[in-house]
């Protein structure tokens, strides 16, 4: 992931975003890795074994408490499927224009990793469309079945870069 | 398969002429020999001491001059009464006129047009009726319309039903009187009769919605039961102080004893409450819970379909007609009002009198006033909640006509008003 | 009593809009006027200059065949395919020309935006209702034919509320 | 009101459905949607015991068409058109980020008067979105009027967007490097007219609808959302801002010109439906007024940057969020370079909102269902993209 400076941003904010990395370091040392820093957002990388933690003391001690959105990512070539959590800020004024992004790499071919839904309540039904479209599995998730694909999908996830829609086989 | 329907005009032309020769041939083998016996049998109603054989009755249409002087009888007579005015085709006619009333009146607050095209095209005169014509429609299209029977429906309930609601409906306005001595039942309890009929509807709806034997008309059903049955007790209270006023429970007495001042300037509270529970009543807006489509899909109408339903809403109107008209007759004086209009007369006989074509007129201007704070009322207010509605209609509704009554009671003791007039 | 003079101005604001101008356009009879002849595009500039986006007017004599309208489609509704056209044009050699299937096409314009020699234009006509599917396909003759809308009623607006007139 | 009911003659009653004690608990199970009156293209599985509401299992998927797996198909300009079809109401709300996100990944520049119109565009869409709503949720609660009040002054809005963009809906307005195309010039003195008069007709529905005693009874009170809930559940827009939140994304991280127009967070602290009904039309006021000052400040110039045909990303990631209609609406766009995106998530409000929903409908009244639901700011085909 290359660092995309846009310009436009005052220095100020990247100090804001310095500090998060500065704490979030401090906590996790090497357990976390650090993928970009650009204006108001910051993403680590993160191990499934430690995202629970991690997860815990961003909402509890930084203050990223509103779950904006969930995203699988695959990466064939990589053999790894990236589950992507962004979380914005609504308590805490001074990250509250940041986005927290941590992503967790799972193994394309078994890709389960434990819920996030004891510390986000909001992420149950993106959690559910990334099992459905992707077909990672997170344990502990109270209704992991179909979402919006229809309840007798027989195909690969679709979301899957070896799924090709009809006519569109490239 | 071909594209082109099986529609085609010659196809249709001989469909009628098909239609015709039964038509026809049943007239003539079946009907006339029918009408015939008929005729040897029964014999000839007398009016005015006159035996109206059919060549009279021929000579009559032909020459209204020879049938003039009867017509004062035949519209004095019952089956007039009951079949045309003031019964089912004036009740019928008037709530027609209520449904154009009201789609008209609510396109107009919403900034919309209405019915507006309907028949534009074919007829003329269309244009001077203004959409008129969309009724004609509306109702050809119910009647074209296949009437689904739920298949575990309680079928012959499920058939009743409509029929009964109609019926009741009917039975309300035998009672209503329009003008002095115009009023096809004039008991002396008609009060009590009125409330005796209002009775049949909610067990028709519940019976209506058991039979349908589906979720949704079942909580349309118990709600309408719910609604209907804790609105009944604050709209005969509401009457209370009436008929402690007019010492009478006939309508018409009631009517006489408004000569002096309408009843609405005595107790303002009876009329709101009676006007507020007689929206209940009709499962109008505010208070269409039973019906409720977003929560309910339509109450206890979901199952049905085609004229089933078409009856259902025409019971629903002649219904609303009735109650304005039970408002009018018990609040606003019924047919009472200046005697401004000519008498009407056919060759130098007269058919009805002036106070009488000046009776008929004022009652039906204010029924038609208070249907049409109807529809406004419908226009401006969403609908209610089950529990809100409970608790007004047992908490509010009946301490208020309570208040209602110790202020009829008051100002008869005061000596305000007297006992009957 | 706030409720019931809530309940009363309520019926007092429904009872005023009885008197209102009706804001209806009575549409067959009535037709909205728009800006401009539709819309149209300048590649020089890169821009579109604003227009209703009706139907598509194709200039043949513009028109090289170089199906970059067809492949501008091709990701969004497929409503374009190129056609032979039976007279030959200097500047189209081949004689293709786009035909446009209406039952596929969403009016995005995006194939104006893609066309680098002003042939391929929007038209404020969009009445293009038809019984069957095929008459749906404008063939490149139809699609030159400039359309004869006529649209003179817009929103005015006065004290008695906004209404339609000419 | 003991009716008694034989239970096991009415269909529905789940005669299994026991409590502790092992009476029968009547439960009903309703399906609402998605061919119901009070849903749209979205089913709700409602399980009622008498009036209330004991479970309220949200399941949408009916409109699903795939937006996501088919922006990797289609190159970047390819994808504006489908793109804004989730939210034909909203469609330069739904664009808004994505073209956001294109600009920051192929690092095009936009020209200062092409912010001004898009953000005069997406206010118009904001207000056209927030009057469909509230007729929809006026004809929810029965009250016809307020249906078709919001439809008929939509038209005038409606109107000015297909005076700039050419489309009544569905504008394809945006596109990476400004707007398709300037405004026509007599459009500033028209949507000004416009707007004036659409802020006198927003008094009238206070009037009709608010300030109805009988609409108070159907929303005050009802669906409490706490502000806690609010935030963990991930609830965004008016809801959020009902519940006491001042989160909003024009003012948290203004994009184009928001940072430089002058305008106010709308919040409530009621949290129930009354409040959730009410941060919509007090917005519709800060969007007309926002939508004015950009019409005063707008300068000449040009609207667009010309692009190459087929403009290539960087390779990288991006997310963009902007303030839609409904609430914060993000996209997350990967690129690996080529013209076509890698993967695009569109992480919508509506969709957000079905926890909410799901969360406040139990325990409350089956009568209070259209009430929340529709109070939810909830899109099917946006929720299902």
């Amino acid at each position: 992931m290359s660092q995309q400076g846009q310009g436009q941003a005052s220095t100020d904010q990247l100090t804001v975003e310095k500090e998060i990395v500065d704490r979030v370091i401090a906590r996790f040392g090497d357990k976390v890795k650090l993928a970009y820093v650009k204006p108001r957002r910051i993403r680590f990388n993160v191990s499934k074994d430690i995202i629970l933690e991690f997860a815990r003391y961003a909402r509890d001690e930084l203050g990223f408490d509103h779950p904006i959105s969930v995203a699988g990512v695959d990466y064939p070539k990589n053999k790894l499927i990236d589950v992507v959590y962004h979380i914005g800020s609504c308590t805490n004024d001074k990250f509250r224009s940041s986005v927290l992004v941590f992503a967790v790499q799972l193994d394309r071919d078994d890709p389960v990793m434990p819920t996030l839904i004891p510390i986000y309540r909001g992420v149950e039904y993106h959690e559910r469309e990334t099992f459905e479209m992707l077909g990672v599995i997170f344990d502990g998730h109270p209704r992991l079945e179909r979402l919006l694909l229809p309840e007798d999908w027989a195909d690969i996830p679709p979301l899957r870069k070896d799924f090709h829609t009809k006519g569109r086989e490239e | 398969m071909s594209t082109v329907s099986e529609f085609t005009f010659s196809n249709f032309v001989k469909s009628v002429l098909w239609l015709l020769f039964w038509i026809l041939i049943i007239v003539s083998l079946i009907a006339l020999p029918i009408i015939f016996i008929v005729l040897f049998y029964v014999p000839p109603p007398v009016i005015n001491g006159v035996e109206i054989n059919p060549y009279l009755l021929l000579t009559m249409l032909t020459n209204p001059q020879v049938g003039a002087p009867l017509i004062r009888p035949t519209l004095e007579s019952l089956f007039f009464r009951i079949a045309v005015f003031p019964g089912f085709t004036f009740a019928a006619l008037f709530a027609t006129v209520l449904i154009f009333a009201e789609r008209k009146t609510l396109a107009k607050m919403q900034l919309r047009v209405g019915p507006y095209h309907a028949g534009r095209e074919a007829f003329w005169w269309a244009n001077s009726l203004g959409g008129f014509l969309q009724l004609i429609a509306d109702l050809l299209k119910l009647l074209g319309k296949e009437i689904i029977v739920p298949s575990g429906a309680d079928k012959p309930i499920f058939w009743a039903a409509p029929a009964v609601l109609v019926i009741a409906a009917a039975g309300l306005i035998a009672l209503i009187p329009v003008a002095p001595g115009w009023v096809i039942a004039d008991i002396d309890v008609s009060l009590l009769a009125v409330f005796a009929l209002l009775g049949f509807f909610p067990l028709t709806v519940l019976l209506a919605s058991y039979a349908s034997n589906s979720k949704y008309p079942f909580i349309g059903g118990l709600r309408a039961l719910y609604q209907l049955i804790s609105y009944e007790i604050p709209l005969i209270l509401a009457v209370l102080p009436i008929v402690i006023l007019a010492s009478t429970l006939s309508l018409t007495g009631i009517v006489e004893a408004q000569y002096s001042y309408w009843f609405i300037l005595l107790v303002p509270i009876g009329a709101f409450v009676f006007f507020v529970t007689a929206l209940a009543e009709l499962e109008r807006i505010p208070f269409d819970l039973p019906e409720a489509e977003s929560e309910i899909v339509a109450g206890w109408l979901t199952e049905y379909s085609g004229m089933a339903y078409g009856l259902i809403q025409l019971a629903n109107y002649i219904k609303m007609y009735a109650l304005s008209a039970l408002f009018t007759t018990l609040f606003l004086g019924g047919w009472i009002g200046p005697e401004f209009l000519p008498s009407i007369e056919v060759f130098n006989v007269q058919v009805l009198s002036s106070g009488e074509v000046s009776s008929i007129f004022w009652f039906t201007i204010k029924t038609f006033g208070v249907a049409l704070f109807m529809i406004i009322v419908r226009g401006t207010n969403p609908r209610v909640k089950i529990d809100v509605l409970l608790r007004v209609g047992w908490s509010k509704l009946i301490a208020l006509s309570f208040i209602n009554v110790f202020i009829a009671v008051a100002l008869l003791y005061l000596g305000v008003v007297g006992v009957g007039h | 009593m706030g409720s019931v003079s809530g309940m009363l101005r309520a019926l007092a604001s429904g009872s005023k809009h009885l008197a209102v101008k009706r804001f209806t356009l009575r549409y067959p009879e009535q037709k909205l006027k728009f800006v401009g002849d539709g819309y149209q595009f300048d590649p020089k500039e890169g821009v579109g200059i604003a227009g209703y986006r009706g139907r598509h007017i194709l200039y043949h004599d513009k028109c090289t065949g170089c199906q970059l309208c067809s492949i501008a489609c091709e990701g969004i509704a497929e409503a374009i395919s190129m056609v032979k056209v039976d007279k030959q044009y200097k500047q189209n050699k081949k004689g293709i020309m786009p035909q446009i299937d209406y039952g596929k096409c969403v009016f995005c314009g995006l194939c104006v935006d893609a066309c680098p020699f002003y042939a391929l234009f929007m038209t404020d006509d969009y009445e293009l209702a038809a019984y069957t599917k095929e008459h749906l396909i404008y063939t490149p003759d139809q699609l030159a034919v400039k359309p004869k809308y006529q649209g003179t009623y817009e929103i005015k607006i006065d004290e008695l509320g906004a209404y339609h007139d000419e | 009101m003991g009716l008694e009911i034989d239970r096991e003659r009415i269909p529905g009653f789940d005669v299994e459905g026991k409590d502790a004690d092992g009476m029968d608990k009547g439960i009903l199970t309703l399906s609402v949607g998605p061919q119901h009156p009070g849903s749209g293209h979205f089913r709700l599985i409602v399980k009622v015991d008498g009036d209330i509401i004991v479970e309220a299992l949200p399941d949408p998927g009916y409109v699903h068409r795939g937006e996501e797996k088919m922006c990797e198909y289609r190159n970047y300009i390819q994808n504006i058109p489908h793109l804004e079809r989730p939210m034909i109401a909203d469609s330069c709300g739904i664009l808004y980020p994505y073209v956001l996100a294109v600009e920051e990944i192929c690092n095009i520049p936009v020209p200062e008067r092409a912010k001004y119109i898009r953000v005069i565009m997406a206010e118009l869409n904001r207000c056209i979105f927030e009057l469909y709503w509230l007729g929809i949720y006026g004809i929810f609660l029965g009250h016809s009027t307020m249906f078709m009040w919001p439809m008929a002054d939509r038209e005038l809005l409606i109107d000015l967007a297909e005076m700039a963009s050419g489309a009544r809906v569905t504008h394809a307005y945006f596109v990476p490097g400004g707007v398709r195309n300037d405004v026509p010039d007599a459009f500033p003195e028209k949507a000004k007219r416009h707007l004036l008069y659409f802020r006198n007709r927003l008094k009238e529905y206070k009037d009709i609808f608010y300030d109805n005693p009988l609409f108070q009874a159907r929303t005050v009170g009802v669906g409490i959302l706490r502000r806690e809930d609010a935030i963990n559940l991930g609830a965004t827009g008016p809801v959020l801002r009902a519940s006491g939140v001042e989160h909003d994304i024009r003012k948290v991280e203004p994009y184009d010109v928001y940072d430089e127009l002058d305008f106010k967070v709308i919040t409530m602290n009621e949290g129930d439906s009354f409040a959730r009904a009410y941060v919509p039309w007090l917005e519709m006021y800060e969007s007309v007024e926002i939508a004015l000052q950009a019409l005063e400040r707008m300068p000449s110039g040009p609207v667009r940057t010309k692009l190459g045909p087929n403009p290539k990303g960087a390779v990288g990631e991006v997310f963009k969020r902007v303030e839609a209609a409904r609430g914060e609406l993000a996209y997350y766009l990967v690129s690996d370079g080529n013209p076509k995106p890698y993967r695009v998530k569109l992480s919508v409000p509506s969709f957000r909102e079905i926890p909410v929903m799901a969360h406040l409908l139990k325990g409350a009244k089956l009568a209070d269902m259209p009430s929340i639901y529709w109070s939810m700011n909830y899109w099917p085909v946006e929720a299902d993209r």
